[in-house]
C-alpha cells in the first residue's frame, strides 16, 4: 500500500489553498503546509499571536525573537502583513474571519468532533493554547494526520475516546491513505492514495465509509 | 495577485439586495461614507435593516436613504437631531422601525458579532426603558443586562488609505465605527481616499488588517472615471 | 439669592479637577468646563467618539471635520493624545477608566439616579447617545446643573419623574446654588453659594438636606 | 505635568502585596517583562494569582517566581512546555493552583474586564471538558459557555515606546497580551525600550492610551542607576 509522507500530505493539503485565502496552520504537521504553497499565489497566513501574513522563516542569524509564530518559532513578514494583540487576534478566529485552519489530530470522529489537545492521561498536565478556538473558529477547519496511529488503530473513530477539543467541527481529514469529508449523514472517502481500495481503507477504519 | 479594489462605487454595492442588513460608518459627518451611500440610494435595494450611529442629517447620506423609502429600519443611538427631518417624518408617518441603542451597547454588540460571541452581559442601561423586556442578572455587586451581537450582511464604511490586500488606516475622529463593522459584517466595503501599494503601511499601525474587508473603493474614483472619458 | 452664572458653575466644577484626571464632559453645559481648566493644568479630556486629549476649538479656518468631538464640533488634539475606535472609547467609559464624568441632568434623584436623555413626552423621538454609557462607567459621576426648573421646580427630587439614565450613579450634583453630595443615607449640602441659606435650600428641594 | 516614568522596576512593582492578582504579558518571552518580573521576584509578595498565556520557562520570568513558591494559582492556556520543569513541579507536588483557560477566552475574558462587562457567551469550549460545570445556552444555532470576566489588580507588561502619558507603542508579535492586560488591571506597570518626547508617537498609531497606563519603566533602568554612581 502506498502512503503519503508527510511531507506530500501537506503539498496536497496546499493544493487546495486558493489565493487570497486567510489560512492558519496548527503547531507541528500543519505548519509544513507553508512550504508548499507557491510564493507566487498569495495565500496569508494567520498565526494566533497577533500575525497576519506570515512569510518564509529567516535566514539564520538574522531571526528576532520578537517576531515569532504560534510555535514561538522565528519567522518573518510580508509586505502587506500586520500585527495586533490577542483580542483581536482571536475575534478573528471565533468570528470566523479565519477562511481555513489545518489541524492535527489525535482522533476525528465520524461526525466531525475533534480531539487534538489532551490524552486524558490523569497525570499528564494539560495544556490547551489555542486549540479550542481555532477548531469551533473557522470558516472551515480540516484535519492532517497520519490515518492510523502507530499501533494501527484508526484515528478516523465511532466516537472520540479523547477528550474533545470542539464538536462537529472538522470538513475534511486529509490522511496518508485517503481524503476524508464529513458529510452530514456519513463520512464520504474522496480521493484515496494510488494502491489503497476503498475495501481496505473500510477495514482500516472499521467504519461504513462511501466514495461520492 | 490579490487585489480588493473596485473601479466604481456602484460595482462595490453591486450584490446589496432588498432586506439586506447593512451597517453604515460614521459619526455624523466624519467618517460618512457618502460615495457608497449615494451609490446604494442610486442603486435602490429596497426593506433595508440600517445600523448606524445617527439616522441621517440634512439631504444626503442615511437622510437621503429615508427620503427615498429604502429603509425599513433603523438600529441607532442617536436619531435625533435638528436636521434630521426625513428621519423624524418617517418615523412619525410610522414608515420605519427604530431600535434604540445605548451607544457604548451599539458598539459593544457590535464588537460581539465581528468576535463571535453569542451574548454579552452590560451594566449600560439597566433599570432603563431601554432594557424593558431584557434579560437582567446580578453578576458580582453589579446588575447588567443581556445584549446580543448584531451582525451585518454589509457594512460600508470609510477611511483614509487602504492597500491591495484591504488594510487600512483611518483619519482622526472619522475612525469611530468603521474598524469594529469591519468585523461585524459579512462583506466590508471600504470608500478610501488614496489607495498605496502594498508594503507602505506600516505594520505596527494598521488598523484593520484586510482579512476583515472585501471592496475597496476609491473616494474619487466618479471623477476618475469621468476624467477618463464617460 | 446670588447665583452661579454658567460659567461661574463651570469654573467651579473645574476647580475640582487636578491635574492627570481623565474626564468626559458631557455635551451642553458640561463642555464649559473645558473653558477653566488652567492651561498648564494637565487634564486629559475623552470624548466618546474616539479621542483623548481634546485641545480647545481650532481658530476659525482651521476646522477639520474630521477631527470633532461628542457634539459634533470641530476641536484640536493636543501633544499626547491619540485616536481609537468606538469599541475601543466605550471600553473606556463602560470599563471604568474615566475618572470623571461631568454631565448635565433633567433630574438627580435624592439616591444618585441620574435622568437626562428623555423627556418621556409619548410623541418625542428618542435619542440616547452615549448617556447611559457615561452614566454608569466613570469612576465619579457629577451632575452640572441649575437646582430650579424655568417654572421653579426643584431637579433634585426625591425620586425621579422623568425615565433615568442610570440608577445609584451621581456622586456629585453641581448647581447655581449650591453643591450637594448623595450620600449613602442622605444628602449633603457641602458648599453654598454665599446669601444662600440652608433653610432656604431645604424650601426650594424640599427634601431633608443636611451640612455634612 | 503628568509623568508617569518610574526609575527603578523596584519603585514601579513597590505596592504589589501579597495575595495579589497580577496579569504578566508576553507569548513564551515575546513581550515578557522580564526585568519587572525580577523586581516582583525580588520583592517577594507570596499567595499571588498569575495569569498569564504560559506558566514559565527555564528559570527565570514566570518560572522563577514559580521556582521562589510566591504564586498559589496561576490562570493560562498553556502551561505544559518542554522547559516548564518549574511549573510541572509544583503542579505535581500539589503546591499551584491551575485554571486551564482555552487561550481565545484567555483573551476575551481578560478584554471583558477592560470593557466592564459581566460576563459572556463564547462557543469555544463548548461540550468540552473545560466547560464542565459552566451554565450553558444555545443561542441562534450555535451552543455557547458563558464566561466571566478576568480582572487583576496589577499588570506588567512590555511594550517598545512610551511617552510621559503612558502611551504604548509594541513591536512585532510580543504586543499580544500587552493592550489588552493593560485594560483590565486596575495598576498597569510596563517595561519599554524607549521613552520618547511627548507629541512623538503618532497619535494614529498609539496602541495603548495612557489611559490604561500607571508606570513606566526603562528596560534599562537598572544599567542607567548602576551607571549613575550606585
Amino acid at each position: 500500500m502506498t502512503r503519503y509522507s508527510r511531507n506530500q500530505m501537506a503539498a496536497r493539503v496546499a493544493r487546495d489553498i486558493a489565493e487570497g485565502t486567510y489560512v492558519n496552520l496548527g503547531i507541528g504537521l500543519p505548519t509544513l503546509v507553508a512550504e508548499y504553497l507557491p510564493a507566487e499565489r498569495e495565500v496569508i497566513l494567520h498565526s494566533e499571536n497577533g500575525v497576519l501574513g506570515m512569510g518564509p522563516s529567516p535566514l539564520a542569524g538574522a531571526e528576532d525573537f520578537e517576531l515569532i509564530n504560534a510555535g514561538k518559532q522565528p519567522i518573518t513578514l510580508l509586505q502587506g502583513g500586520c500585527f495586533f494583540h490577542h483580542g483581536d487576534s482571536f475575534a478573528m478566529i471565533r468570528g470566523g474571519h479565519i477562511d481555513l485552519c489545518v489541524l492535527g489530530a489525535f482522533q476525528v470522529s465520524k461526525g466531525g468532533d475533534l480531539a487534538n489537545w489532551h490524552t486524558g492521561a490523569p497525570d499528564s498536565i494539560p495544556a490547551v493554547g489555542g486549540a479550542m478556538d481555532l477548531a469551533i473558529g473557522a470558516k472551515r477547519v480540516v484535519v492532517m494526520m497520519d490515518l492510523l496511529t502507530r499501533d494501527g488503530a484508526s484515528k478516523l473513530v465511532d466516537q472520540c475516546t479523547y477528550p474533545v477539543t470542539g464538536l462537529n467541527c472538522v470538513s475534511r481529514i486529509y490522511t496518508d491513505v485517503a481524503i476524508f469529508d464529513i458529510g452530514s449523514e456519513d463520512v464520504l472517502v474522496s480521493e484515496i492514495v494510488a494502491g489503497t481500495s476503498l475495501d481496505e481503507i473500510k477495514r482500516m477504519t472499521g467504519l461504513p465509509l462511501r466514495m461520492p | 495577485m490579490i487585489n480588493k479594489q473596485v473601479h466604481t462605487a456602484a460595482e462595490a454595492v453591486a450584490d446589496i439586495a432588498a432586506g439586506a442588513t447593512i451597517m453604515i460608518g460614521g459619526f455624523g459627518t466624519a467618517g460618512m461614507p457618502d460615495l457608497l451611500i449615494e451609490a446604494l440610494r442610486t442603486r435602490a435595494p429596497r426593506d433595508l435593516t440600517v445600523i448606524s450611529n445617527n439616522a441621517g442629517n440634512g439631504e444626503s447620506g442615511i437622510a437621503a436613504l429615508i427620503a427615498s423609502r429604502l429603509v425599513r429600519r433603523i438600529i441607532c443611538s442617536f436619531p435625533r437631531q435638528s436636521d434630521s427631518h426625513h428621519f423624524d417624518t418617517a418615523y412619525q408617518a410610522g414608515e420605519i422601525e427604530l431600535e434604540l441603542v445605548p451607544q457604548g451597547n451599539l458598539a459593544a454588540r457590535i464588537e460581539a458579532a465581528g468576535a463571535g460571541l453569542g451574548g454579552i452581559f452590560t451594566p449600560t442601561g439597566f433599570g432603563t426603558l431601554l432594557a424593558a423586556g431584557k434579560e437582567c442578572r446580578r453578576i458580582g455587586e453589579r446588575d447588567y443586562v443581556l445584549e446580543m451581537p448584531i451582525h451585518a450582511d454589509f457594512a460600508l464604511i470609510k477611511a483614509h488609505k487602504a492597500d491591495r490586500w484591504g488594510n487600512l488606516v483611518y483619519r482622526k475622529s472619522a475612525r469611530n465605527f468603521g474598524p469594529i463593522m469591519a468585523m461585524a459584517a459579512t462583506s466590508t466595503i471600504v470608500q478610501v481616499d488614496e489607495i498605496v501599494p502594498l508594503g507602505v503601511l506600516d505594520p505596527e499601525a494598521i488598523v484593520t488588517p484586510g482579512i476583515f474587508v472585501r471592496h475597496v473603493v476609491l473616494t474619487s474614483c466618479q471623477m476618475t472615471v469621468g476624467a477618463s472619458g464617460n
